[in-house]
């Protein structure tokens, strides 16, 4: 009955602030990136050498692997240390913005806070090795082919 | 006293809100397929190339015969231009808050941008016809 | 005209669960959503309870789901509802009894934000001046009259009550942006907050839910844009 | 249960939260209120509070005390009046630095526009004389008042229907018996100071402006404790209620230039007003309403007019007034001006009317809007019970449920949000003081029982009778008999058929049973309210037998200022006869006057 006026001990935690910005920063850099993977794709491959699917596979995400079913030359084309960072900054932004986005609706869903901590926690565990499996392959895994 | 508070998924579904709430619906499916979408494909390219060193692995292949199914692979290309373009709305709406004024209009300025854009390549994997 | 009216019923000293309450009865076109309550309660079902008061859209007290819509009854005329009226209570605030929800929840959010002007300066012996365009800068957001049809409309409040809610962000809104208060960076942290600003997803049902059409979806958007460039 | 406060506020409206947040200062308070506080009913006053600040063009507070006289048909008492109108220049800067949001002239200031009755003393004119927020001044006021006792941590007991006064065998006040309408509990409010701020009763009539919540259950209460009524004949129809709803259309439409059309399409507020024409104080304007409808001047020769705001009218007439804004520039509208200074207004017309005020003009008819009668206190806010001006200890009273009396036959528009805040404000300061002071009234024993048994009486009753019925055939009747004009013979049918109806009540039965939320219990207690203040009004209306402000008797036309200069009491008696006596009326810087416009 009687208001209560809120506490001063609260948090200044700016990390919602953070997660908040860099979701629309990287979803805007995605689009970006992915726009400029598509028209590289063409103007290196063009219509002519690469298919439909091969083009939004390597748009999607420029790995080489996403392209060598392709009449072009994967190397040095699409296999230098440009597109292994390129497709890491990629990933990157990709696994954070997933990844937070699942954060976010599990903090949405789950009520209990010890069962959030938990899932929280494999969250984090995944995106590491999502991350880690990431970097396996794109200088690796893509390396050794 | 705290009975009947939580909102029920019949209740969710049944309330009317406009087509924003319908955007942001298919944007959280959207955004949670891309993510099993990307981890199935990780982990199978992982499985394929890590594990196998690139030679035929029955993980990778069950995984990858999932995803590159017909009906997956037009669901991967809806939800991920449609995450992509209805997240470039809310970023333009976000960015500058008076815009907001012309959310209605927004709406329909993205079905415009994404339908030919999703339509035309969906309609191809759809009929299997591969171009180039 | 002939309209039927379906209440999800529900009285917590006999009900297990709720359940769907029907009355037909005579309608006038321009006759308000309350108007037809008002008379089933006076003449079907004296049992039906739901709250009114001023009955044109300025207490507050009537907010109610309305053919899936979170809608003041007293601003709902028959004509613009159709013949099959199913009205339901808010969605997301304990149920006490048909369609009166538990609003404490709703006014303890509203509390939690400081609402009133915070401004220590001894003031003038007259008024403290304001220029039209700062007055004007956060009128939309002086129009609520915290009815909590923006926020029980809300899905990411569904989601999860511990949400600050759209009502709760207009009316910080209202003196953030009041040049006349110097309680802005205290409000600001407690919007910043998991449970604050962030939680909204721009979903947009509390603009149209707002009787009194306010932007609110802009004014969250302004707040956040603030907690941005800070 | 028992609660113990030093003080205990009735109602939270304007005044009731005016006096809590001055109150708490100095004291334990408890604010109990049947709806939350920001449903009270204030929030839907709209044009504005009167002070003169003089913002936008020479005023004066003497002049603002001369209007309130002059509007009340010098029936006010002068020396509150007095009070009301020096006190509302601090209190409308005070609302500023609480934060009210009020709207701004270019260099800044408060901006004021004009109201009925408020004139330039010298020249006659509508005086810029009303403090506004848009058209939501009150709505921005119940906020304000309430968002300082939040900061102010005052208790709210929301959700509490007060039931019953209790008073002790000493004649003081200790505290009220309430409802817990969630729980059906009912609750001792124990206190030392007990401030009844209840509001109006605006439900006695069919069409009015006011709440569902407006039925004078406080004004009842205390009538049916042994405190007299004062003045309860002066009941207020504002002009300009939506056709058929009663829904308030703002005076500042008339302010902003409105006019009244009647069906021959003619202006006809000058016949009735010549100086300040439409903006005449309201019981001339709804009088020259009815007077145009009965000549079959109506529009179509029905029982409505229109309030004409089209911009292309309304700058007709200001070229043909010769209105002039503040710097002597020629005055003229446009759409968006009405648009931005009436929001409120064109959004009510446009769900309730389907029109657009700035293409159309708006059917009106008088609506119930105030009652200038009430609870009779001083003007220290202390409840009266005598024409000696006795007091009884621990009681107070402010707001429409008041009479102190400010507003005598007639309230000037923009009054009552003084009013409320003015004398809330006195009601809490004083009743803190005495609560520091005083020591516990001694709580009568048995303090439920009689709310109890009332409530239990309505909850067993197994008659036929149904409430929505009678309260529906009280509503039209009072509208019909006890409204704009009055006469012998209407009145005492009115008394003769309120009777029956009362009669009636005592056979009714009602359908919810339970505890909890049991609204149907509660309306039918309220209905017992309405009844006895309707009878009451009545009874005074009847006697009064001369016309004056809001009260008009077509067989006694004329003010009657050797017989009629005072107020009425109206005392309830042991044997339920309504008693009336009258007490002398404060003058002392006006003489009564004749009353043109």
């Amino acid at each position: 009955m009687a208001a209560h006026i809120g506490s001063s001990a609260r948090s200044r935690s700016k990390f919602e602030l953070y997660m908040w910005f860099f979701t629309r920063v990287s979803g805007v850099l995605m689009l970006v990136l992915g726009a400029y993977s598509i028209i590289y794709a063409n103007l290196i491959g063009g219509p002519g050498m690469m298919d439909a699917a091969a083009q939004t596979r390597w748009a999607f995400f420029p790995i080489s692997f996403h392209v060598t079913a392709s009449k072009v030359e994967v190397e040095p084309n699409f296999q230098n240390a440009f597109w292994q960072f390129y497709g890491l900054l990629l990933f990157l932004l990709a696994a954070t913005h997933g990844t937070n986005g699942i954060r976010v609706i599990l903090k949405d869903y789950v009520r209990q806070p010890v069962l959030l901590a938990w899932l929280n926690a494999l969250l984090f565990i995944v995106w590491l090795s999502m991350l880690g499996a990431a970097v396996y392959l794109l200088f690796v895994a893509q390396g050794v082919s | 006293m705290s009975k009947l508070a939580r909102v029920t998924l019949s209740q969710f579904l049944t309330y009317r809100g406009g087509q924003p709430m319908l955007a942001w619906l298919l944007h959280r499916i959207a955004g949670i397929g891309i993510v099993l979408f990307v981890g199935m494909h990780v982990l199978a390219a992982f499985f394929l190339y890590g594990v196998t060193g690139g030679t035929a692995n029955t993980v990778a292949n069950a995984l990858t015969e999932f995803y590159e199914s017909r009906p997956m692979q037009i669901f991967i290309l809806f939800a991920v231009l449609y995450h992509g373009i209805n997240g470039l709305r809310i970023v333009v709406l976000d960015m500058w808050p008076g815009l907001h004024r012309f959310h209605r209009e927004a709406m329909w300025l993205q079905w415009a941008v994404f339908l030919p854009i999703f339509l035309i390549p969906a309609f191809l994997i759809a009929l299997g016809i591969k171009i180039g | 005209m002939k309209v039927k009216v379906k209440v999800r019923r529900f009285n917590p000293e006999k009900d297990h669960r709720p359940y769907w309450g029907e009355y037909q009865l005579e309608a006038q076109p321009t006759d308000r959503v309350l108007d037809l309550l008002v008379y089933i309660k006076g003449y079907i079902d004296g049992t039906l309870t739901f709250r009114r008061s001023c009955a044109h859209g300025i207490c507050g007290s009537d907010a109610m789901v309305i053919n899936g819509r979170n809608r003041l009854a007293c601003k709902e005329l028959v004509k613009d509802v159709g013949r099959t009226i199913v009205i339901e209570p808010l969605r997301g605030l304990p149920v006490i009894k048909d369609l009166a929800v538990d609003m404490e929840p709703f006014f303890r959010k509203y509390r939690s934000i400081l609402p009133f002007l915070i401004n220590d300066e001894p003031p003038p012996y007259t008024e403290r001046l304001q220029s039209p365009e700062a007055r004007e800068r956060f009128d939309d957001t002086t129009k609520c009259i915290l009815c909590a049809a923006c926020t029980t409309s809300c899905p990411s409040f569904w989601a999860n009550d511990s949400y600050l809610g759209p009502a709760a962000i207009v009316q910080a809104h209202r003196f953030i942006f009041d040049d006349r208060d110097r309680g802005a960076q205290a409000r600001l942290a407690i919007l910043a907050e998991a449970d604050g600003v962030w939680r909204c997803r721009t979903i947009y049902n509390c603009v149209d839910a707002c009787p009194r059409e306010i932007d609110i979806t802009r004014a969250i958007g302004e707040v956040k844009k603030l907690l941005l460039v800070e | 249960m028992i609660h113990r406060f030093d003080v205990i506020v009735v109602g939270a409206g304007g005044a009731g939260l005016m006096a809590a947040l001055y109150a708490s200062r100095g004291a334990k308070t408890a604010v109990i209120s049947k709806l939350y506080p920001t449903r009270s009913h204030t929030g839907t006053a709209q044009g504005g509070i009167g002070a003169a600040l003089g913002n936008m063009e020479e005023d004066h507070p003497e002049w603002h005390i001369f209007d309130t006289i002059k509007g009340s048909d010098y029936l006010a008492d002068q020396d509150a009046v007095k009070i009301l109108c020096e006190e509302a220049v601090g209190m409308v800067y005070e609302l500023e630095h609480m934060g009210l949001p009020f709207d701004r002239t270019p260099d800044g200031r408060i901006a004021q526009r004009p109201f009925g009755g408020h004139t330039n003393n010298v020249t006659k004119q509508p005086v810029r004389r009303a403090c506004h927020a848009a058209d939501r001044t009150g709505h921005m006021i119940l906020q304000t008042v309430y968002q300082q006792c939040i900061k102010n941590n005052v208790t709210f007991f929301d959700e509490y229907q007060v039931l019953d006064l209790l008073v002790n065998d000493e004649g003081h006040v200790a505290g009220v018996t309430a409802i817990h309408i969630d729980s059906g509990e009912l609750h001792t409010f124990y206190g030392k100071a007990t401030i009844f701020a209840t509001g109006g009763f605006g439900r006695l009539w069919k069409i009015t402006s006011n709440a569902y919540a407006l039925t004078g259950d406080g004004v009842a209460v205390a009538f049916r404790r042994g405190i007299p009524l004062e003045d309860m004949e002066f009941y207020q129809f504002h002009p300009t209620g939506i056709l058929g709803l009663g829904i308030l259309l703002t005076e500042g439409v008339r302010g902003e230039g409105g006019v009244l059309i009647n069906g021959e399409g003619e202006r006809f507020m000058p016949r009735y007003a010549p100086t300040v024409k439409d903006l005449a104080s309201r019981d001339v304007v709804s009088r020259a309403i009815y007077l145009e409808v009965r000549a079959g001047r109506g529009i179509g020769g029905k029982d409505y007019v229109y309030l004409d705001v089209r911009p292309e009218t309304v700058n007709k007439y200001f070229v043909e007034d010769g209105v002039k804004n503040p710097d002597g520039t020629p005055r003229r509208i446009t759409a968006q001006d009405i648009r931005r200074k009436l929001p409120d207004i064109s959004d009510f017309c446009k769900t309730y009317l389907q029109l657009d005020p700035i293409k159309s003009p708006l059917p009106i008819q008088p609506t119930a809007h105030y009652a200038m009668g009430g609870i009779p206190t001083n003007n220290n806010a202390e409840v009266v019970i005598d024409a000696q001006g006795t007091v009884m200890p621990g009681f107070y009273a402010a707001g429409e449920c008041a009479c102190v009396s400010v507003h005598g036959a007639n309230r000037l528009g923009t009054n009552s949000l003084v009013d409320i805040l003015v004398f809330g404000r006195r009601a809490g300061q004083n009743a803190a003081i005495y609560a520091a002071q005083a020591d516990w009234p001694r709580l009568p024993a048995a303090a439920e029982e009689p709310a109890r048994a009332a409530l239990a009486a309505i909850r067993n009753g197994t008659g036929r009778e149904v409430v929505a019925q009678i309260r529906a055939e009280m509503r039209s009747l009072m509208m019909d008999n006890v409204g704009v004009f009055r006469t012998e013979a209407l009145l005492s049918e009115a008394l003769a058929r309120l009777r029956d109806l009362k009669e009636c009540f005592s056979r009714i039965s009602i359908m919810d049973k339970g505890k909890r939320w049991n609204t149907e219990l509660l309306e039918a207690w309220e209905l017992g309210c309405m009844l006895d203040l309707a009878e009451v009004t009545t009874v005074a209306a009847l006697t009064r037998t001369e016309s004056r402000g809001a009260h008009f008797r077509e067989d006694f036309p004329e003010r009657d200022d050797v017989n009629w200069l005072k107020h009425s009491l109206a005392y309830l008696e042991a044997d339920g006869q309504i008693r009336m006596d009258t007490k002398p009326v404060t003058l002392g810087l006006y003489e009564p006057a004749r009353r043109v416009y």
